[in-house]
């Protein structure tokens, strides 16, 4: 991974774009299976790490990732807030330690396990980490940042069929099956906002 | 729903303002008003400290004072707040017992405050006791635990009578712990409610339905049933709790029962204490004799109309902590 | 508006059995169940008397108990008790040192209680109340008195103290007239309410309107304006309420004031104390420093939602009184 | 007057039954500017009299107007019950002192100034008097029931246009025009019920 200071700003620009005009969406996303307020939750967040975007831009990547992770989880709250953050402050410590692309799969595949003993989850909860999981295997097979974002958008989209056993939606029982999960919802649109500047980018 | 609200950026924290200065003689904020604190800590207590998002008030801020929480940290509408807040707690009320964390057990506020915990492990003694008392999502509805609702207020007072009396960390965790299996809620809402940034309810009930095992954050219960009358609500809350609590306390006579009728932010005290008295009826009827009652708004969901029912079968020892002088903003005897 | 309740007929009277059975040991049901009385009287005291409609929980029968009522007569959802329900609470708390009744200025109330005074005049020394703290219906707008509305506390709780403290009847009842110059309040709805036997509310707000100057009957207020932000509600209570307070009383730096909001019963405590801080912000501005503060829902309107500020200018002594213990159902310190 | 039992017990139901009717009414003007439960108290009011209505026409007719003004105040609350319970009460006395028609007269005049005294009201302040003070007139005249039943709608409806000046509409100020007064709908609506009754029983 060798982003410079112009590739981190943008795609912290590119990020907070996304959530902001998606916001209403995964908060309605959330009102039918929790509280309603994961949109506002992930603005929140984003609005955080933009306004730091330049002192974290400066960074070497890795420090510049366990900085975004620690504001989200300073400024987001819930449930999404240490998730996010766990995720960004692994992988920037990870990255810390060996920053060549096979360590990249390895180290996201760590961070994603410290998500999930963060969150007692695993596959099929319908959480974010049902979008984490596939997106991690696609990066394993080296597939094209457009692949990858597929892969992510419908990996969230199946978390509709699921009925959750974490987070809020799980105390619905059966009645949370025939919603996508917020969460999950959120991850492919970073997921493939992400993607969608290294198509561009880096043309693989 | 309209609110009385200046921005939704602002609501939580003016609403900390106002009771901060409703009760400055019992209240203070902390640094950076990250929490609410008692304006006197007593040293040498172990501090008892929760949190959670706003919106359920008066939970947790409201119970800040002698007798019950020596700090209280409120996140946004129905978000955990986050690990500076409680660190921030945490370094401002420890006097050297060491800290109990009081967690109602969702994912998110479970989550932050363990990630608070981590933080602050090299400077405090630290437990955390985790309430789990809904009757609407227990072992068949959900593999997790119950989450934590209006029960919640039972285990701060209980916890925070305790630590008065000089209780150490270890003590309290087990007592806390001990609490999880005696105490069940069970709620029912009338009407969903509105997040300050959104207009629309987060579920839209008709004139003639109602949401059976709802929690305290809008979201929807268990069920959608057709709205029925007060003695058919009660006893559909009533049958839930008592099915959800281990036999064999039920059957103790040496247990003390303690009901709590809990109005969700939106439903009168004309019909709270007529629910009072059904449910004293009802639990009467299956041979469980209340000894001690409360009736009011105290765990809230915004302005959610509806109500819950607590059942608690407290020991004698766990019945006199209950009764213990406390002086908060809002329970004091 | 859907409520807890079992069928129109019983609602009022299942909810007072609630609230005596949720507080056995302050208050018993008087004879036939006309009225709730204190469980211990105090021989020799004056007995202090109130009552209204019901609907306006815990206004009055929640702050009956020691230092505040003897007895509370609840008639139908806002309608007065009748004359019998009031002789026979005069006839079973007067120890000996006659009744003082305290009355909100309605027609309905004032005239079943002067019906009922006449009645047991040959057997009670009786002396009236009439509260009459609205800021919204001062002389410019009705030629008969204001109304009582949130303030009412404020006289029940001083009166109350003094009894307790030995006043005689004509002290008791100069005390109270003197405090109607005093007390104003100012009351704002957000939706009206739905009495139980009939769905329709009594008044139906627009999801961008407000009816500012109401009372406590789901009555329409003054006037309707645009909903404002939370700011600009309280700048209007707050304006309302200076203007109709003597101004010699606004300039006496010798008072003591007591601010009061109050939820109307479908607001959550959430708004209601960020409407205390600003409220608080507000007279502070105005060089008015409230010295005393109770923020809940006391005198509430069914489940109306919105709010009253109520601003009482105290006497040093008045004070005290407001200070002195007091243990009811809903005030106790 | 020569009411006997039969006469007395019918207009009890008579009068019941017209307040049932138009209870929903009376409680819709009364939530217009009152507090909506006039239909509801006039209700509660004629049943507890029907339900006593053996027994109070066995009685001669002063004492059982004595009565139903009783059972009216005991039963009703509110405004009404003072202000129903007092006209009946006075009525009920001034009958037993003197039982002609030219007292009839005179002593409604009187019950009539009984109910302003408690109510602290008088003509033109958008009440029950507002047509209580017509009918008076009207009986002064020894109008025919028919005759008296229409002033009394009329006075009812001429409420309308007045600001109320007692009773809760007193206290929307000017909103209060513009309705008509529920108590004087209730009070014109008793009126013609009775007028009605005399008109066919005793055509004068
Ligand atoms: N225990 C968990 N493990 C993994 N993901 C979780 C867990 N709990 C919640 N989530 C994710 O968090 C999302 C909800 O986030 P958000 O609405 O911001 O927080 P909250 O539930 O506290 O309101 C869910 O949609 C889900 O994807
Ligand atoms: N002071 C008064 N004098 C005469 N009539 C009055 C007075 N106050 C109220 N009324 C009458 O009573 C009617 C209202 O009765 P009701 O609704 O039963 O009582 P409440 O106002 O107590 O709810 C009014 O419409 C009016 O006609
Ligand atoms: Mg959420
Ligand atoms: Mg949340
Ligand atoms: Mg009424
Ligand atoms: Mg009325």
């Amino acid at each position: 991974m060798h982003l410079d200071a112009t590739d981190l700003a943008a795609l912290i620009g590119l990020c907070r774009a996304e959530i902001d005009r998606h916001g209403e969406h995964l908060s309605a996303l959330d009102s039918a299976i929790g509280d309603g307020d994961h949109g506002a939750n992930m603005r929140r967040g984003l609005e955080a790490v933009f306004a730091e975007r330049d002192a974290i831009a400066a960074l070497p990547l890795p420090a510049a990732l366990e900085r975004i992770g620690l504001v989200l989880v300073m400024n987001i709250g819930g449930a999404a807030g240490p998730l996010y953050g766990t995720l960004l402050m692994e992988l920037g410590r990870g990255l810390g330690i060996a920053d060549t692309p096979e360590a990249f799969a390895a180290t996201l595949e760590h961070a994603i396990a410290a998500v999930a003993r963060r969150g007692r989850s695993g596959p099929g909860d319908k959480t974010l980490l049902d979008v984490l999981y596939p997106v991690q295997a696609e990066v394993v097979r080296r597939s094209a940042p457009g692949r990858i974002a597929a892969c992510a958008r419908s990996a969230a989209h199946s978390t509709e069929a699921m009925q959750a056993r974490r987070g809020r939606a799980s105390f619905l029982g059966p009645r949370s099956i025939g919603h996508e999960d917020p969460g999950a919802s959120s991850c492919a649109l970073l997921t493939a906002a992400i993607c969608g500047y290294f198509e561009e980018h880096r043309p693989s | 729903m309209k609110k009385i609200m200046n921005a939704p950026e602002r609501f939580v924290a003016e609403s900390l303002e106002g009771l901060v200065r409703a009760h400055e003689d019992l209240v203070v904020f902390g640094g950076e008003r990250k929490f609410i604190r008692r304006r006197h800590l007593a040293p040498g207590k172990v501090a008892v400290i929760s949190g959670g998002g706003a919106g359920h008030e008066p939970l947790h801020s409201g119970f800040v004072g002698h007798g019950m929480l020596d700090a209280a940290c409120t996140g946004h509408v129905f978000t955990s707040p986050t690990p500076d807040q409680i660190v921030a707690a945490m370094d401002e009320t420890d006097t050297g017992a060491g800290c109990l964390l009081i967690v109602k057990n969702y994912d998110g506020d479970v989550m932050n405050f363990e990630m608070a915990a981590e933080m602050a492990a090299s400077r405090h003694a630290i437990e955390t006791v985790i309430v789990e008392d809904d009757a609407a999502t227990g072992p068949a509805v959900r593999s997790r635990g119950r989450r934590g609702v209006a029960g919640t207020i039972v285990v701060e007072k209980l916890l925070g009578a305790a630590a008065e009396r000089g209780a150490e960390l270890g003590a309290l965790k087990e007592l806390g712990e001990g609490l999880n299996a005696r105490i069940r809620s069970m709620g029912v809402a009338l009407r969903g409610v509105a997040m300050p940034n959104n207009p629309r309810e987060t579920f839209d009930l008709g004139p003639e339905e109602m949401e059976i095992g709802v929690g305290i954050h809008g979201e929807p219960g268990l069920t959608r049933t057709g709205f029925a009358d007060a003695d058919a609500i009660i006893r559909r809350l009533g049958e839930a709790i008592l099915a959800e609590l281990p036999p064999e306390l039920l059957g103790d006579p040496d247990l003390r029962p303690l009901l709590l009728v809990n109005g969700f932010g939106g439903t009168p005290p004309i019909e709270l204490y007529l629910a009072y008295g059904l449910a004293r009826r009802f639990f009467e009827a299956h041979g469980i004799v209340p000894v001690r009652s409360l009736t009011g708004t105290f765990v809230t969901s915004l302005d959610m109309a509806g109500l819950s029912l607590t059942l608690a079968l407290l020991t004698p020892d766990q019945l006199a902590l209950w009764g213990a002088p406390v002086a908060t903003p809002a329970l004091s005897w």
